[in-house]
């Protein structure tokens, strides 16, 4: 008969969301539980997310650095791969680190980590399955369960050459072709390291344009560069149906000038992702679940029943590790009685491409859309100094300001380090600065953050480095 | 999100007041006192911790005769 | 006999002091007349300090990187070199094309550039020598002169072995065993350049440890790296002589534990640099000059003499040219009559090893030198996914914060990207944030800028991934 826990505080799932609940949590002096049923914690983004794509992403880079040098006089080999020690460096090096170490940050602040899968029995009760079967009894509970891949039925054809990106980062092989369905940024990520790999890739989108969400003037950039380290990129094309073959995987294509079948060694299937909430008893909490089956919540990250909170991809979207972690702040201080208010006014996206995408704020189509007032204010990295250094004048820093205050609105950039620059685009934006602050902010020489610094120039006339004014107004 | 109730139990208590001279205000909010004529260690910062926003500069500018809304 | 030209603003110099001078106040209306005795507009920076030894450090980077990828089960044969096009590159397709843009800008902006070296005559006369000799007769001028690289007396022996920076940059060859005499950015950013080509380098420092302007925890994760890569880098130890062989240049040391002499390949000396005041004709002008050769100059960059200015490395140290851009702004804006005032709450100062360190604000040790309440947030890098999955976990970010406000007063850190990221430390400081402000800021996942946000963490306790808060307060 299993055990009855009494805990104040449960955290459903050990992901972005849930550790670091539960950890701001113990570190508030509550006593907290934490479920996951997954064989480490760190959810998606530690064991088959982020972290595993980011190191394997970072070897792809250097590759195609190394391979560039010869412009500059240094010519290496052509690199031998050895996928084995990769996988070992990536599984073992990178995320089983992390995941032990998130394992010693909960132990060290007290947390009581339970292996196993929680069903809701009752508002104030979940029944968790596993090698530790158990009911326990919450007085509030944060439901933090994440997302799964989207496998739309028709292509889940049972064959293991089609992957979903859990599938993709474990690196079976290095495939001679692969096709990646889907050209949001998982699948250009994981296509980007197939192609540094060796991989013939090919990439299918069904609308007509990649990154979607992302502003086309920041994409561009990006789609020049894949489209000469990728075999094809086909936009506006539907894929009408996958059949397993000895030669490999026969896809059948559905767009103008796009070849009408093709077959591939592999095929990765990253079409989204869809919020983890079903068979989790949520009925039986009395917590409401939207049609898609994301968990409505408030802005204190609260559901309907006033104890329960959901966080991260479960909850709203964009579905984003940092996303999770921040919420995961305010529902603690939700619980612990703090004024505390889910109202961050910019969000940072990443794509970690080569180049890689940033924005955060407003983005111009946002504002084109939502009829907000602005000026786009945008500075080419080719006028630069330290991206003609590193031969990366391709990328571009543009600015929203608003036209009368030329407080910033949102930042986007497109070229290498654009993941680690945005973070002064989101201080700037959080803490209400106007372009002059960004402008009189002495940015050192030479580097590439000097570029936001010089956008913010546009908006008083000119910048040092561009001659004439690039500004849009709206 | 006003929850800067701060909660600092292991800090050590430092002797000295927050002995920082500059006042606690963006480069933009500098500059208009700087043309406003403005000494900002005399002027009261409403923004968060006393940040001195652009705003608590208004009361400075140019007497608008209709409305005396916002004396400071 | 020369032709008198007429200029409401002269600017001696086309440095990143004096060439932004010229576009800025071009931009603003003014009539300008830019004098460079330089081949090319640029100045130091641009022709022989940043730029190409930002492109030869990227260069050392990747071989770096290429090489620790075994690790990682990529392997590339030895890097080749073709010293010839790796010179080109930088020369050519760098500095030229950087030089060159900026001789665009100014044509574009309608400055009038002068080639040749100016000399005061008078309170509002120069006389400049060289292909286009002339009076210019000016209402305001801006001196910009800059810096000439310290060479003291007993080691300009006359042989080409021993070289300064400017030689060094432009790379002879690639010495067996290099001699670096000055354990300062710029000895220590070239060593690592000829490093990773493939010399000995050897670093002799006098004072008791490398990179003594920065905080020594600071520096603490680099001296470990350069040991490995270095041969042998002597602290406390003094060059007494230089002298010219057939085999070398022998070298004679003093220092507990130091060879009493050695023989090298080539020698660098860069043991600081001297502001370029000397032969101006300043007294002419009535300009003084400090014993040491700075241009003294108040809060607007003005110097005694009411219309004359002085900008850059030949008025105030920092020797950094992101100084000397800012400064110009405000030369220009107090010329044209706005109430501008040199008083950034933060200079960012970055050197460009691997890792990198950058700080902003107040750095311990001044806090502990001058009595400023502190206390200081570390964050260990190890403790950051993405230095995991990038295999450099030897960083570390550091804030100071007032104890009481939890202003932010300072912000340091080491490690890969330090340069980028120090941007967002010099917003924080200039707007006056506290460590709340840069916490509630959310910061992508997975990121280096994450370190950021979680030595703000620090300050309210404990970070999500640092176990026991690791604050020192002082
Ligand atoms: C390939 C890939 C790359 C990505 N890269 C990035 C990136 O670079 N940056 C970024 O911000 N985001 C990235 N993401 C998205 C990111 O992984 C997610 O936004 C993030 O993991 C969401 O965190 P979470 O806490 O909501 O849930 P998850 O990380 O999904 O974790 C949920 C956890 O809950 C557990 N769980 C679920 N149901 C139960 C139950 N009933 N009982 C017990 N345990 C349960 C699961 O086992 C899992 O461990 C990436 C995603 C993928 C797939
Ligand atoms: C190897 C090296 C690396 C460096 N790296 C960095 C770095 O990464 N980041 C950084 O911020 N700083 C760096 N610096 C320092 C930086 O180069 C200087 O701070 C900067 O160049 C100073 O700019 P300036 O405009 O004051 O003068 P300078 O750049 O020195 O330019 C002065 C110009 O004035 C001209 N001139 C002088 N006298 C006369 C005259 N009488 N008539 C006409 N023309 C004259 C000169 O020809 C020259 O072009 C580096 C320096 C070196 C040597």
């Amino acid at each position: 008969m299993p055990d009855v826990r009494e805990t104040p505080l449960l955290v459903i799932g050990g992901g972005p969301g849930g550790y670091p609940a539960a950890l701001h949590a113990a570190d508030h002096g509550l006593k907290v539980t934490l479920v996951d049923e997954g064989a480490k914690l760190g959810g998606v983004c530690l064991n088959r997310g982020c972290i595993p794509s980011k190191a394997l992403l970072h070897t792809a880079k250097i590759i195609r650095e190394a391979h560039e040098m010869a412009a500059y006089g240094v010519t290496f080999g052509d690199p031998q791969f050895d996928l084995a020690k990769l996988r070992d460096f990536v599984q073992t090096k990178v995320v089983s680190k992390l995941t032990g170490g998130i394992g010693q940050l909960t132990k060290g602040r007290g947390v009581d980590v339970v292996k196993g899968r929680a069903v809701f029995t009752g508002p104030n009760t979940v029944e968790v399955s596993g090698d530790q079967p158990q009911t326990i009894r919450f007085q509030n509970c944060i439901i933090a369960t994440g997302s799964l891949p989207a496998m739309p039925k028709p292509w889940a054809i049972g064959d293991d050459r089609v992957m979903d990106s859990t599938g993709a980062l474990l690196l079976p092989d290095v495939p001679k072709k692969l096709l990646v369905i889907g050209g949001g940024y998982i699948g250009l990520e994981i296509g980007s390291v197939y192609a540094a790999l060796g991989s013939k890739v090919t990439v299918v989108e069904a609308l007509d344009r990649i990154l979607f969400m992302a502003d086309k003037d920041l994409v561009d950039p990006l789609e020049r560069r894949l489209k000469t380290e990728f075999e094809a990129i086909y936009t506006n094309t539907k894929v009408m149906g996958l059949e397993a073959t000895k030669d490999g995987i026969a896809v059948k294509l559905e767009g103008a000038g796009v070849p009408a079948s093709l077959t591939f060694d592999r095929v990765l299937v990253s079409v989204g992702r869809r919020p983890n909430s079903a068979g989790l008893g949520l009925d039986k909490a009395g917590v409401h679940v939207s049609e898609r089956g994301f968990i409505p919540i408030d802005k204190q990250r609260r559901t309907n029943v006033p104890h329960i909170f959901a966080i991260g991809d479960v909850g709203e979207e964009p579905g984003l590790a940092h996303k999770a972690t921040a919420e995961a702040r305010v529902a603690v201080e939700a619980i612990l009685g703090e004024p505390a208010e889910w109202n961050p006014r910019a969000i940072p996206a990443v794509i970690f491409t080569d180049p890689e995408i940033a924005w955060a704020g407003v983005t111009q189509q946002e504002a084109d859309k939502g009829n907000i007032p602005y000026e786009a204010l945008t500075f080419p990295w080719a006028a630069s100094g330290r991206a003609v250094s590193i031969a990366r004048t391709e990328g571009r820093t543009k600015m929203l300001v608003d036209p009368e205050t030329k407080r910033i609105l949102g930042v986007g950039i497109v070229g290498a380090g654009a993941g680690e620059m945005i973070a002064e685009g989101v201080l700037a934006i959080e803490m209400g600065a106007v372009a002059r602050d960004v402008l009189e902010s002495i940015h050192p020489h030479p580097t590439l953050s000097e570029t936001v610094m010089e956008s913010a120039e546009l908006a008083y006339g000119a910048a040092t480095h561009v001659g004439k004014p690039r500004k849009v107004a709206k | 999100r006003g929850a800067q109730a701060a909660r600092s139990p292991s800090v050590t208590p430092s002797n000295g007041h927050s002995s920082n001279p500059q006042p606690p205000a963006a480069p933009s909010v500098r500059m208009l006192a700087r043309k406003l004529g403005v000494d900002l260690t005399r002027v009261h910062g409403s923004g968060p911790h006393g940040r001195i926003l652009l705003d608590d500069l208004t009361p400075f500018l140019a007497p608008k005769p209709s409305n005396g809304v916002r004396a400071a």
